[in-house]
């Protein structure tokens, strides 16, 4: 499981350019966004301009590590060893980041520009250059100093951004989550003290290696996981989640549901794997925890009435087919097979999501903004009037409803194989489940958008590009699924 | 050159009929003329065809392969067959003369009837010829479906309740008929392995079930041969339909059924079993009922043309026996057929010219009235086998007979044909009670007269094998002749004691009015059942939407848990950190 | 070590009087429904803590305490109140929102459950301190703080008191870390980024605290822990 | 020599038809009308193309790797290039007739767009070679079907767009679950493998079983299988066109043909003998046919009542499968296009009629036969095909069942043939009577519900001309079973594949 994370010495060292890359996938969003508050853009030409180098970047990262395999830095300062690899995975995730940045990027000056977003628009861009720096750390990192760092500066900057709306109920909703992540990630902390005092060192490669099964290991696994996973929206800790994006502004509901919350339950497998290689029932505590998340979520889903908190609950559902994943990468006697499966499955489940959730989001906020209205009735007839956003919509939930050939088809396909062969039927039932519920709540928004005989009011147009760009994410989620060889080759590469 | 003319013998009644719908579309309907050369033509070139000598055709584009064939069989079956549509289709532009003016005149519904009439008359004639020329069991059924289905307008045509009436048990009863059939023909050609009526004749020779089979392929046909208990269609549809069309009805298409019988029984063959043979004779006594049956229930009718249907009940009930006996004693089989065969093309024309006369009573030429029923009573007689082509066909049948030894099958079939004589006679006897003025064209009666004659002359042109029929010796011709005096005399006798009862008849269709009864009140309970499950399937539709609601509601009550979360998210993460340390420390003390 | 045994009795003393400080003015921050006086107190123990840092011989952190805690943190609270902005309507007095008992009681056992766990985590890392608990008193402390300040994080529906809550486990966790990890140079700077964050943290929640009041009055502060929730 | 091209070529057609269309504004009516008439012909083009190939003893497969034991794989073998044959043919007709009944009304770009996405989905359905990408195909046919039956956007049409997708998306689940127990227990299985499931026989009986009632059962789902068939009547809210390619080819079929698939080539006909699941497909089957018949007789609209004649037709597929020898494969493959073409014919007149005279139920009808005469005649020889009578192609299968039937000694199963086509009579030769015997509108006697002149015709062209294609065709196909390359023919041909070595 270990070296899944990438967490052995590298044969080779990086070259020069891949630590340019390095600095510019790390840097850049920051500096851009930093840029961006100055000049405000009003078009998505200057954003997209600006935004190649961070995708060349990341290409050049997937280009090195497909020619070297794992790559480590490290670097001491002052008596603090800070760490980084780059192995398949994380190549993976910092594109999936910055992707999906630079589209809520892209997506931004035209969402700004129609739905007259007041003074604290300029403060957006920097936040979410702060957000995609610090996710794209979160993923390379590997000590406990510099993940803490970036999951603390992800976390403030995230909820910056999501309550710059400025309305009431989403300056409530964020000064909950403001509240509940900071204490979350103090509660990590404290988890992160325990194995400091105890081994006395912070970087996972060595933890890995030293690390034994016993009270502090579990302590601190059981401080940790519980930090992380208020962060990650875990069920049944996922209730901040709704309310927050309701109220916020599209890319950035966008951002985070699709990289923030993923970055804690990243760090949690990453942290648990190592604390706890080879318990058994707090996998399946959380699997369980996943199953209700499953119903929980979709439920939810289902009997809303707002087209926001209906994507929104779905990320609860979607978060628990991960979560059900956990006895099978974690834990011992699993077969060599199903844990592959399983892994694979995690992934490719993880990144569909973040796409199509991404691309939901942003078809919601596309026909909110264009219809004016952000209840499921209003958008009675919008089959009509709008049909690219709805089929961007429609291509999103394929995915996430798991019906293929989206990359959560792919994935549930996976994990479903993962299970049955180490025989979790309820794991199983949660997922055909989970699917039907899935299906039901998009359904019944889609059922109120083709409905032809309400009265119909004007429509606003929208900018240029908005649909496209959410277009191309549901796309990438969806060809996720029949190109899934690729990636999850990348992951296999550079094992030792 | 002979399958020439056998393409232009099947495409020919096509080309009419698309003719005719052309011409309905194309003409206006005050010059249009239904019933034109053209259309009376569509039977020539079958006719032709058999007598253009014996053929075989092999076709494997054709459905499921087609093998046709004229043989000794199928040449004089053909033949009469398609003489009596000749003169049918004669005898209908007489008859429809009036009619037709009508439609010309303006009135739509008879446009509307003509054409329907002028349409599927050769579209069942089509069929005809082409279940006679058949011996794959695809064309047959095909030829059999297409000529039941198509003859549905003929019987309707008049579109009054009773020709409704006659059209429903009609279809009805022939819809039963191709399903029996349908199922025969797959048992027998399944076991058998085989496409072709030889096949199953074979099969069914063979087959461990052969006799049901059998039973079920006779009963289907049976429905067209007027079998005793799925005759009902007869009495009602013969008196309703004009009068052509009873006479091809009656004489060419009632035959349809005689023919399937004899393509699928393996009649003759030595190695008959035993429940075939049983078989055979329940059929045998089935025919025999008929023919005493029919006799008995005919007498009693008012309308002309219901007696006469009796009566071809009552004939098809002997042929039925004469069939019966392939399978009783095969050994006189190929004796008996061309005796049999011979019987049908008399019985065909003869029934057909009977028929025809019923028009002719209706309209009388200004001729004097005793030629008239002179005329209208030879092919009656001849039936009865007191002269001409009936006597033949009488002794062609019983001369094998006694040969083989069935004197007892002889008597009975003579006093059958008293019965024959004595329908005839009341026939004839309505007829005159019936009779109307008002003249008859040249074709009605022209056709009319020409079947007479070809009747009586039946044994002269039907192109059976040589040899095969011969005159009956003078001396057996008092044994030919008796029945119809003393059917005649049973029907005086019969007139006499019936008097009191002042003309009170039974009612045409007999059994009908029985399987009708039995029928709906065998679907009052299966309404009421039907009733009772739409009733528990709206229960069950309340009741599933009873309790969605309810569910909506749990679960709406259960979301609202969503906020209690929400405001305890801190309290359970610290509920859960201490679970999971407890759960942990619980598994590793272990 | 064994030498300055007498050092160490005499500093323990200090360790127990700052432990005593720290753990009193926590609890009376915490506790108290009069929200200028809780914020009084975080200002003292704010300035507990730079001692006891001082104490545990991180200067560095002692500096950064001070400067983010007791000089940059503590003025939010009080800009949140309504003290520092001269135009800012009505001044937060107290709390006025009420717990059902029941809430109460079962953040009271949550609390204990969090104590015994964290204490007996504490207890695995630094395994001789089962003989000789008295002898890590801020640990002591930071547990109790720790554990009741969570407690009282749960509690609260006051944004406010929420917020001085957080500070204060924030402030507890770090004398936690540095009482199991030490003041090596990882813990030295997994705690100046804590703190940092809680600056941060803090400001930003008493800028929307403002904005909450300034928008929907006081009763805003408490909607988190109201069960009826308006739905927008 | 292996075209992979030709099948992925046949795949992406309609796929790019789908996204050009969608790429074009509404308003683009003519250029969209080319395409997709363009397109339609040249993936008939395509599959004749294949047929030719596969006649030759080519099968051109086109793979690439999922994810690891996982491929995409299509495969054009003599059963998928038939019902490919059938769909593509029926595409075009369905397109023509389409392009007509859409005329003037809106939402046409949607509508044709999942059209053709719905296409797509069956030529991949019909061309897939393995499990996975068969259930990629389904599950895309289940969801660009949605759009066409809720077409109309009435409360109606949204209810039965409800129903469906509970059907077919639970049925979709149960078929997943099958499918992925199937490949942990065998790994990645193509439809071509000669040596089948046997192997696993002894170990894995129970397993087997369990997985073939699991693919089956969410097959009947769409396959329209009594009690499985609720929302196939009920979708006929849907336009005609829809309904034509729903019931004919599209949905029914795509069940109809799993079956197929799962029964040939995944078990092996063998292994599902040994399994004893074949009989109770064909009582199954024969419950539907019974059933559906009986519903049919019972409905007062013209629509439902083809919708459950559709249910007890389909069945005979299935029915067929039931039947152990090449005789009743021959039916069931035979029936598969037949019943294609009779029944999309007879939707083509329940859309004309509807279309031009305003006629939803049967009493409507009296008389249409003299207004609507092509329609009328074309609707005769679909309902006397679907009744069995000759020369229409419904009585080739029948026939073929029934002594497929005979020879695998299953009797009743002949009981039920006949009993199903004399049911059929009773639904269907009251409608063929009231069109032609009874006196109507058309005659003088009330009016239509809602007449249009919609064309010089008796309708409008691009309605007509598809009808009496199909319409010959289905009677051609009956007259001339016998030629080569006709749907008998090439069903013979499959069916000598799966029984002869």
């Amino acid at each position: 499981m270990i070296w899944r994370f990438g967490l052995f010495d590298s044969t080779f060292e990086p070259l020069a350019s891949t630590h340019w890359a390095l600095l510019a996938a790390l840097g850049l969003p920051l500096l851009l966004g930093l840029f961006a508050a100055l000049f405000s853009p009003k078009r998505a030409l200057p954003v997209a301009l600006a935004s190649l180098p961070v995708l060349a970047s990341g290409v050049v990262l997937l280009a090195a590590f497909e020619q070297a395999g794992l790559l480590r830095w490290q670097w001491e300062i002052a008596g603090i060893h800070l760490s980084l690899r780059l192995n398949g995975l994380s190549v993976l995730l910092l594109l999936m980041t910055q992707v999906i940045g630079v589209a809520a990027a892209l997506y931004t000056p035209g969402y700004l520009r129609l739905s007259e977003t007041g003074p604290l628009a300029r403060w957006l861009w920097p936040l979410m250059g702060v957000v995609l720096s610090a996710l794209s750390l979160i993923w390379l990192a590997t000590d406990l100093l510099t993940l803490y760092i970036a999951l603390e500066l992800m976390g403030l900057a995230a909820v910056g951004m999501l309550m710059l709306s400025g309305k009431v109920p989403a300056i409530v909703a964020g000064m909950r989550y403001l509240l509940l992540a900071l204490v979350g990630s103090l509660t990590y902390l404290l988890g992160v003290a325990l194995i400091l005092g105890h081994w006395g060192r912070l970087d996972l490669q060595g933890l890995a290696e030293v690390i034994e099964p016993g009270p502090v290991a579990w302590f601190a696994a059981a401080l940790i996981g519980a930090g992380l996973a208020l962060k990650a929206a875990l069920f049944p800790l996922h209730a901040w989640l709704t309310p927050v994006h309701e109220n916020a502004w599209t890319p950035v509901s966008a951002l985070h549901a699709a990289l923030v919350i993923k970055a804690s339950l990243f760090m949690l497998l990453q942290l648990w794997s190592i604390l706890l290689p080879e318990t058994f029932y707090a996998p399946r505590v959380i699997a369980w925890l996943g199953m209700l998340a499953i119903v929980w979520g979709g439920l939810l889903a289902w009997r809303t009435d707002s087209l926001k908190t209906l994507v929104a609950s779905s990320t609860v559902a979607q978060l628990g087919y991960l979560m059900v994943a956990f006895p099978l990468l974690l834990g011992p006697d699993i077969a060599p097979l199903p844990r592959a499966l399983a892994w694979e499955g995690f992934w490719l489940q993880l990144m569909g999501h973040a796409f199509a959730k991404a691309a939901m989001f942003m078809a919601a906020g596309n026909l909110i903004l264009a219809t004016g209205e952000s209840t499921l009735k209003g958008l009675a007839g919008t089959s009509r009037r709008l049909p690219l956003s709805l089929l961007v919509f429609g291509i999103a939930s394929i995915t996430l409803m798991g019906l293929p050939p989206s990359a959560g088809f792919t994935a549930k396909w996976m994990l479903l194989q993962a299970m049955i062969i180490t025989q979790q039927w309820w794991a199983v039932a949660a997922l055909l489940t989970g699917t039907l519920l899935t299906a039901a709540y998009v359904f019944r928004m889609f059922r109120y958008s083709f409905d032809e005989t309400a009265p119909r009011h004007r429509y606003q147009p929208l900018a240029p590009g908005m649909d496209m760009i959410a277009l191309t994410l549901a796309l990438i989620a969806f060809a996720l699924g029949l190109l899934a060889h690729y990636p999850l080759e990348l992951m296999h590469g550079g094992s030792p | 050159m002979m399958t020439l003319l056998l393409a232009l013998a099947l495409l020919w009644p096509l080309g009419v009929a698309g003719y005719t719908l052309w011409n309905a579309y194309r003409r206006p309907a005050t010059q249009r003329g239904y019933f034109s050369l053209l259309w009376l033509s569509a039977v020539w070139p079958a006719l032709l065809l058999a007598y253009a000598g014996e053929a075989h055709w092999t076709i494997n584009a054709w459905m499921l392969g087609g093998e046709w064939e004229l043989n000794s069989l199928s040449r004089p079956w053909l033949a009469f067959t398609a003489l009596l549509w000749g003169l049918a289709a004669f005898h209908a532009k007489g008859y429809f003369a009036a009619e037709q003016a009508k439609a010309q005149a303006g009135d739509q519904d008879a446009q509307r009837r003509l054409l329907r009439l002028a349409l599927l008359w050769p579209l069942t004639l089509l069929g005809n010829v082409l279940l006679i020329i058949a011996q794959d069991i695809a064309s047959f059924y095909l030829g059999f479906a297409l000529m039941t289905f198509a003859a549905y307008a003929l019987v309707v045509h008049s579109g009054s309740d009773e020709a409704r009436l006659g059209a429903k048990a009609y279809l009805i009863l022939a819809v039963v008929g191709e399903g029996l059939i349908l199922g025969g023909f797959l048992w027998a050609a399944g076991e058998a392995d085989t496409l072709t009526l030889q096949g199953v004749r074979e099969g069914i020779l063979v087959a461990e079930h052969g006799s049901w089979m059998a039973a079920l392929l006779c009963l289907g046909f049976g429905v067209k041969a007027g079998v005793i208990g799925l005759h009902v269609w007869l009495p009602l549809a013969h008196p309703v339909a004009p009068a052509p069309a009873s006479a091809v009805l009656s004489g060419a298409m009632i035959k349809a059924g005689l023919l399937g019988w004899i393509s699928v029984l393996p009649l003759g063959s030595e190695q008959v079993s035993e429940p075939l043979a049983q078989f055979g004779n329940t059929m045998l006594i089935a025919g025999l009922a008929a023919a005493f049956g029919a006799a008995l229930y005919g007498v009693f009718q008012r309308h002309p043309k219901a007696v006469l249907a009796y009566s071809s009940i009552s004939q098809m009930g002997m042929m039925t026996a004469l069939v019966a006996m392939g399978l009783v004693a095969p050994e006189v089989w190929p004796l008996l057929w061309p005796g049999l065969v011979l019987f049908a093309a008399h019985h065909a024309l003869a029934k057909g010219s009977l028929f025809m006369g019923t028009s002719i009573s209706e309209h009388l030429p200004r001729w004097p009235l005793p030629l008239i029923w002179a005329l209208l009573a030879l092919p009656g007689i001849s039936l009865a086998g007191a002269i001409g082509a009936g006597m033949v066909s009488k002794w062609g049948v019983k001369s094998p007979l006694y040969e083989m030894h069935h004197e007892s099958l002889i008597k009975l079939l003579s006093w059958a044909a008293v019965g024959t004589a004595a329908l005839v006679s009341v026939a004839l006897w309505r007829q005159w009670q019936q009779r109307h003025k008002g003249g008859s064209n040249p074709e009605q009666w022209g056709a009319w007269l020409v079947a007479i004659v070809a009747a009586l002359l039946t044994p002269l042109w039907l192109p059976l094998p040589a040899g095969s029929i011969e005159m009956p010796p003078m001396k057996e011709w008092l044994g030919i002749v008796w029945p119809f005096p003393v059917g005649v005399l049973f029907a005086a006798i019969g007139w006499l004691l019936t008097r009191p009862l002042k003309g009170k008849t039974l009612p045409a269709g007999d059994l009908w009015w029985l399987y009708a009864g039995v029928v709906s009140a065998m679907l009052v309970p299966i309404q009421a059942f039907g009733h009772g499950c739409g009733r528990l399937k709206s229960a069950s539709v309340v009741t599933a939407q009873k309790a969605e609601e309810t569910l909506m509601g749990h679960i709406t009550r259960l979301l609202s848990g969503e906020s209690w979360l929400r405001h305890h998210t801190s309290g359970l993460m610290m509920v859960l950190a201490v679970l999971l340390a407890a759960l942990l420390m619980w598994e590793g003390q272990r | 070590m064994i030498a300055s045994f007498d050092a160490i009795a005499a500093l323990d003393v200090i360790e127990v009087v700052l432990a005593l400080c720290l753990t009193g003015s926590a609890l009376v921050c915490l506790f108290d429904r009069h929200l200028v006086r809780a914020c009084c107190f975080f200002l003292a123990f704010a300035v507990s803590m730079t001692l006891a840092w001082w104490q545990l011989g991180a200067p560095w952190l002692a500096t950064a305490e001070l400067l983010l805690g007791v000089m940059l943190t503590g003025p939010c609270f009080f800009y949140a109140l309504g003290h520092l902005s001269p135009g800012a309507s009505s001044p937060l007095k107290h709390d006025t929102f009420n717990e059902p008992w029941s809430r109460v009681a079962m953040r009271v056992v949550l609390a204990l459950a969090w104590f015994v766990m964290v204490g007996a985590a504490i207890r695995y890392v630094i395994a001789d301190m089962v003989y000789s608990p008295s002898e890590h008193p801020l640990l002591l402390a930071g547990v109790v703080i720790a554990a009741s300040a969570l407690g009282a994080f749960a509690l609260h529906r006051h944004l406010l008191r929420r917020l001085l809550a957080f500070n204060i486990l924030g402030s507890g966790v770090f004398m936690l870390l540095a009482g199991v990890a030490g003041t090596s140079a990882a813990a030295q700077a997994l705690i100046s980024v804590g703190l940092l964050v809680a600056w941060l943290g803090s400001m930003l929640g008493a800028l929307l605290i403002r904005q909450l009041l300034h928008l929907e009055g006081v009763e805003a502060l408490g909607r988190d822990g109201a069960l009826k929730e308006r739905t927008t | 020599m292996n075209a992979a091209w030709l099948p992925l070529t046949a795949l992406a057609t309609s796929l790019l038809v789908v996204v050009i269309i969608f790429a074009l504004p509404e308003e683009a009516r003519r250029l969209r009308t080319t395409i997709n008439l363009v397109a339609a012909v040249v993936k008939i083009i395509l599959v004749m193309l294949m047929v030719r190939r596969v006649a030759a003893g080519h099968e051109d497969i086109f793979s690439f790797q999922v994810i690891g034991g996982v491929d995409f794989v299509l495969r054009s073998d003599a059963l998928g290039v038939m019902f490919a044959g059938l769909s593509s043919l029926l595409w075009l007709c369905t397109t023509v007739y389409a392009i007509g009944y859409l005329e003037g009304s809106a939402n046409r770009k949607r509508f044709f767009g999942f059209f053709s996405l719905c296409v797509a989905s069956t030529i991949g359905i019909a061309l897939a070679d393995n499990l996975f990408t068969f259930l990629i195909f389904y599950e895309m046919l289940t969801l660009s079907t949605y759009p066409l039956v809720v077409h109309n956007g009435t409360q109606k049409a949204l209810d039965a767009g409800r129903v469906y997708l509970r059907y077919t998306l639970s049925a979709g689940v149960v078929l997943l679950l099958g499918a992925v127990l199937l490949y942990t227990l065998t790994g990645d299985q193509s439809f071509s493998s000669e040596e089948g499931l046997g192997d696993y026989l002894n170990d894995h009986r129970g397993l087997l079983t369990l997985i073939f009632a699991l693919l089956v059962g969410g097959l009947a789902v769409k396959a329209a299988m009594v009690p499985l068939h609720g929302w196939l009547p009920r979708a006929m809210v849907a336009p005609a066109p829809v309904s034509a390619l729903l019931h004919a080819v599209a949905v029914v079929k795509a069940g109809a043909f799993g079956i197929l698939r799962v029964v040939y080539d995944l078990f092996g006909i063998e292994l599902s003998v040994e399994l004893g699941v074949i009989t109770v497909l064909a009582v199954a089957a024969s419950i539907t046919i019974i059933y559906g018949s009986l519903r049919a007789i019972a409905q007062e609209e013209l629509k439902p009542r083809l919708a459950f004649s559709t249910v007890s037709q389909v069945s005979y597929v299935i029915l067929g499968i039931g039947i152990f020898g090449p005789f009743g494969t021959v039916g069931a493959l035979a029936h598969l296009l037949h019943q294609g073409l009779m029944k999309v014919t007879l939707f083509f007149c329940a859309g004309n009629y509807a279309e031009e005279l305003g006629i939803h139920r049967i009493d409507e009808m009296d008389g249409a036969g003299k207004r609507m005469p092509l329609t009328s005649i074309a609707f005769t020889i679909g309902a006397l095909g679907m009744i069995g009578l000759p020369p229409v192609a419904g009585f080739i299968t029948k026939w073929y069942l029934g002594v497929g039937a005979i020879q695998a000694g299953m009797y009743w199963i002949v009981a039920v043939l006949v009993a199903s086509s004399t049911l059929n009579a009773i639904y269907f030769l009251p409608i063929v009577h009231r069109l032609w015997f009874r006196l109507g509108p058309s005659h003088g006697k009330g009016s239509w519900p809602k007449e249009q002149r919609l064309g010089r015709l008796e309708t409008h062209g691009w309605l007509l001309w598809p009808m009496v294609f199909t319409a010959l065709v289905s009677l051609g196909a009956g007259l001339f079973a016998g030629l080569p390359f006709s749907p008998l023919d090439w069903a013979a041909r499959v069916a000598n594949g799966e029984y002869l070595p």
